[in-house]
């Protein structure tokens, strides 16, 4: 008889499975877990953390406050982080201080480990939200961060 | 389990000329000469009180001069755990007894180090080159192997 | 609302006085072939779109849903672009059967498809033999497979194409006995015949108990017959990468690709056909309206072949060894028995019968 | 070779099939070079290398900051877990005191990531058997944890959570709530996987006494994990050498004795509760305090030798650093699980057919980044 019950216990609980998924399917409607993706661009947020790209914020003054320490480009694993710095004349102290001429930021050597946003003394770069960066030109990919003609906001020591 | 001193005590008692040391370590090291090696693994695994059964880790080592292998043998039974250390001064012909018959493991393992290291390991099974092609050139993981093209040096 | 159906009628007249009879009869043929083909290559296009939607649907997906209305579109999208690409193959490919092989499978489905009463009188060719004919019919396509599996050149094409060969040598038995099963109540091969014999009760009503068995066996092995999950074994993605059809691209793939749609179209048709009352509306309650046949005759289908892709997309795969055991241990004795049984019930008058 | 037992004319052969570099069950680029005998697998020889990428040789050059971030590409699927390891052997070696919280949320992130790699581990496992649906199944619950790991690490897969000295930031202020929505979801949904493919006949009939590995044979293949539990062999690194706050908590090793598939299988069915159990008991004590304990911009380890065992989702990682007292390791080794587990993959696949073979890949869990580090 264990022929039997065997074919019966087969059958049962295949009948189990297909109530699993009989069940979704019947739920269809409501639950696609799926996004339609370019669709829902505008309502899609990402979390504050999330690690995009790196960039430099500048305030309505066109000033960062990146020093040009180098200590993002000692800590980078890859090479992302170039920065390129002379010496001139401050300003406001009047001393002879290092500034930085470019910040130049490789994406694609970028591994979004976060440690070079993680040693900056000044918070001078963050982590930026945009996750969509792609293009046609990988030279695209190479970025200087701080914009045309801005500076260092006054104040700001390492 | 036997803490490292009666281990240190049960292993000399067998092989009198090991050379052991724990400083800089957690665990009792024994340094071997590369003819007595077969034999002490062979004791270490089969031996009652040691049974070390568990290899868990075979790992080659360029220390410069010599070129060697460092195994992290565990027993299952009694947990305790032993580094046995074994080195040759040969870096052209590196050549050390297989452990692959006493643990299966040490099979891919030590492919592993022949192919990064080129210590050949005798009485292997299957000993070839694992991940690299069979041309490549070289033994990577070595100290003073040179890759102008590949190798960025920071 | 005859007169959807007195176009046939009245296409034959026209075309029996305008022409010689072989003339209009050859005309007449093609004509049918090229309707019939054009209707179902269109047809297996939307199975595939319908398993597409079904399949994203038991996945919280959305399937779908951008060519055309709710997708709509999609595969016949997906079909100009199998037209337009490249056609490649292997090197030192057996080419004749290469090139050979897809056209074995879907003309034998095709060819299948000419059977089915859709509605009264709506029949291709009404042949005597006709349950014989379909299963007889149907087993050819495995050919194809095994062609294009010996073929391509490709090992895994070919373990492909030879569990193929096995498992529809051996699942053939059940469907033939479980179909064979039905035909004792019946007392004919003949389709129409078989239909007619359900306006007392459809047969899964009449025969009961071993006609639900008989049923549950047909479904079984008619999925195992046209290689659908759980008894892909043919194509096995993870096992085999794609199969028989793996050297194959571009429109023959296609071919494959809609064969197996249009089996599976057929499998559920056959069911549909022999054990729940092809076009006869449940209860007799659209009757009056020979048309609406055709309706039922699609619903009863496609709620079989809903139910094939229901399986599909909740059991994991058999493995050879075991999807042969199921057949030979399993399958084949029940249906030997089974037939036994419904003798005796045929024999003792025990049917159920409006 | 010709059979001279039967007196045919028949002539079997054998002959080889390239299973891989891209192959639909190998998941990723794994090459098998399969010898089989009509459908039975007579030798399973792994080709490796396909993305082999030295991370050992260039840990040799980078600082200890830097090597955490190679090992979230190593086993991808428990990324933390990996950082943890190194972040852990490089504390050993510096004599840190790491506070309560950082060890508490060490443990819970880890124990999140082993649910996560499992999930995604029974979705490929149903779709490897044939069974697609799962995927999707195992990917949704997955997607949850993702979430919550990019909530508060800012990244779904390489996180590079874990810094020596503590964690890169604290947990997100939404953490705990929605690790605790996840745990109610997800226990209701444990059940439905065993419904849908545990309780299943026909993967029992797939599974079971298919890839049978002794005890013996998985000590002495060095197996660990899942693989070395599924065979009875008790192997949990948590147990026998806590680590974080895993000394805290109560919670079984999930044990099996059959050694077959669907043993390794129910291990990490099994492990997927005890992972949801360990995270609800530290979920709503996560002591107050630093996350992270201030190290040097430059990290020397002192001289000597330093070797830190965890529990990945796979089994035993190690990490072991020889350190000559520079800013990097003189020589870095990881005993990464996947590699012993699939050398021992020769011996438990042969004599099944093609589809055993698959199934038991599935459940020896390869990740093949962590075998080509």
């Amino acid at each position: 008889m264990s022929y039997f019950s065997e074919i019966f216990h087969g059958i049962k609980t295949l009948l189990t499975g297909m109530g699993v998924t009989g069940k979704y399917f019947l739920n269809s409607r409501k639950g696609a877990i799926t996004q339609q993706y370019p669709d829902n661009r505008d309502t899609l947020k990402m979390f504050d953390r999330f690690r995009g790209e790196v960039i430099m914020p500048h305030d309505v003054n066109n000033e960062h406050t990146c020093t040009g320490c180098q200590k993002c480009e000692i800590a980078c694993p890859n090479g992302s982080i170039e920065i390129i710095w002379d010496r001139g004349i401050d300003e406001h102290s009047g001393k002879k201080k290092k500034k930085i001429d470019k910040f130049v930021y490789h994406l694609s050597l970028c591994t979004m480990c976060g440690l070079c946003i993680d040693v900056c003394p000044t918070d001078a770069i963050k982590w930026g939200q945009n996750f969509e960066n792609s293009v046609y030109d990988r030279t695209q990919l190479t970025r200087v961060l701080n914009k045309p003609g801005s500076k260092l906001r006054p104040g700001v020591e390492d | 389990m036997m803490n490292n001193e009666a281990l240190k005590e049960l292993i000399n008692s067998w092989f009198p000329e090991l050379e052991f040391w724990e400083e800089g370590s957690e665990f009792l090291n024994i340094e071997v000469a590369p003819d007595q090696l077969f034999a002490l693994m062979r004791r270490l695994k089969e031996d009652e009180q040691s049974s070390f059964d568990y290899l868990y880790c075979l790992s080659g080592v360029d220390w410069g001069e010599t070129l060697g292998v460092i195994y992290h043998l565990e027993s299952t039974n009694h947990r305790h755990s032993v580094v046995v250390r074994v080195q040759t001064k040969d870096r052209d012909q590196p050549t050390l007894d297989s452990v692959s018959s006493i643990w299966y493991t040490a099979d891919f393992h030590e492919r592993e180090v022949f192919d990064f290291f080129g210590i050949t390991f005798s009485n292997h099974p299957n000993l070839k080159r694992l991940f690299l092609t069979e041309e490549w050139e070289g033994f990577p993981l070595r100290k003073d192997y040179v890759d102008e093209i590949n190798m960025i040096i920071k | 609302m005859s007169s959807a159906l007195s176009i046939t009628g009245n296409i034959h007249d026209w075309l029996y006085g305008a022409m010689p009879e072989w003339a209009a009869s050859l005309v007449e043929m093609v004509l049918i072939a090229l309707v019939y083909l054009g209707i179902f290559a269109i047809a297996g296009l939307f199975l595939v779109l319908l398993e597409r939607r079904i399949a994203a649907w038991f996945q919280q997906r959305l399937g779908p849903n951008r060519v055309g209305f709710q997708g709509l579109l999609q595969t016949m999208a997906d079909a100009l672009k199998l037209l337009s690409k490249e056609l490649t193959g292997t090197n030192r490919a057996d080419t004749f059967l290469y090139n050979l092989a897809p056209y074995f499978v879907i003309i034998s489905s095709l060819m299948a498809l000419s059977v089915f009463p859709f509605t009264q009188e709506f029949q291709a060719f009404d042949i005597n033999i006709g349950l014989f004919f379909l299963i007889a019919v149907s087993s050819i396509g495995v050919i194809g497979i095994l062609l294009g599996g010996w073929g391509s050149n490709n090992k895994y094409a070919l373990i492909g194409a030879m569990r193929s060969g096995v498992q529809t040598i051996s699942y053939e038995l059940s469907v033939g006995l479980s179909l064979l099963t039905m035909v004792l109540l019946t007392g004919t091969l003949q389709l129409s015949q078989i239909v007619e014999v359900q306006k007392s009760g459809w047969l899964i009503v009449q025969g009961h108990i071993p006609a639900i068995i008989a049923f549950m066996i047909f479904m079984i092995s008619g999925t195992a017959e046209t290689n659908r999950a759980p008894f892909d074994m043919v194509e096995a993605e993870s096992e085999l990468g794609a199969g028989f059809h793996t050297e194959y691209s571009g429109m023959k793939f296609a071919y494959f690709f809609l064969a197996e749609f249009i089996n599976m179209f057929i499998i559920c048709a056959i069911a549909t056909t022999v054990f729940f009352g092809a076009w006869l509306s449940p209860f007799g309650i659209t009757e009056s309206i020979p048309v609406l046949g055709v309706f039922w005759f699609m619903l009863k289908t496609m709620l079989l072949v809903f139910l094939m892709m229901w399986f599909r997309w909740t059991f994991p795969r058999l493995r050879i060894d075991q999807l042969l055991t199921l057949e030979w241990k399993y399958l084949l004795p029940m249906n030997l028995m089974n037939i036994v049984i419904m003798a005796v019930l045929v024999w003792l008058n025990l049917t159920i019968k409006f | 070779m010709e059979d001279t037992t039967v007196k045919s004319n028949f002539k079997s052969e054998e002959y080889f099939i390239n299973m891989g570099p891209q192959h639909p069950a190998t998941h990723g680029v794994l090459r098998l070079l399969l010898t089989i005998d009509g459908e039975i697998i007579k030798k399973v020889e792994p080709d490796l290398g396909y993305i082999h990428r030295s991370i050992e040789k260039m840990c040799e050059r980078d600082s200890y900051q830097q090597i955490v971030h190679l090992t979230d590409r190593m086993d991808y699927l428990s990324a933390n877990i990996n950082n943890e390891a190194v972040c852990l052997c490089v504390e050993k070696a510096l004599e840190m005191e790491i506070p309560e919280r950082v060890k508490v949320i060490r443990t819970i992130i880890g124990e999140l990531t082993r649910i996560s790699s499992h999930c995604l581990w029974w979705g490929v496992m149903g779709m490897d058997v044939g069974a697609l649906t799962t995927f999707f199944y195992g990917f949704r619950d997955r997607e949850l944890l993702n979430d919550i790991f990019e909530e508060t690490c800012g990244a779904r897969l390489t996180m590079n959570y874990n810094v020596p000295g503590g964690l890169m930031f604290d947990i997100h202020p939404n953490f705990v709530s929605r690790v605790k929505e996840f745990i109610t979801h997800f226990k209701t949904k444990i059940p439905e996987y065993d419904r849908l493919l545990t309780d299943n006949v026909i993967f029992h009939k797939r599974t079971k006494g298919v890839g049978v590995l002794s005890r013996e044979d998985a000590i002495s293949f060095g197996a660990s994990g899942p693989v070395g539990r599924g065979s009875g062999y008790s192997c949990d690194v948590r147990k026998y050498h806590p680590y974080s706050a895993l000394s805290q908590v109560d919670f079984n090793e999930a044990i099996r004795t059959e050694g077959d598939t669907f043993a390794r299988y129910s291990v990490r069915i099994q492990e997927m509760w005890e992972s949801l159990s360990i995270v609800e008991q530290l979920i709503d004590n996560i002591p107050e305090g630093d996350f992270r304990i201030p190290t040097k911009a430059v990290i020397k380890l002192p001289k000597g030798e330093y070797f830190q065992r965890v529990e990945t989702a796979r089994g035993e990682l190690g990490v072991y650093i020889i350190s000559t007292g520079t800013k990097s390791p003189y020589r870095l080794k990881f005993r990464s699980p996947g590699f012993s587990n699939l050398s021992l993959l020769n011996h438990i696949a042969v004599g099944g057919k093609i589809g055993d073979l698959v199934a038991t890949m599935a459940t020896l869990d390869l990740v093949i980044p962590d075998i080509d580090r």
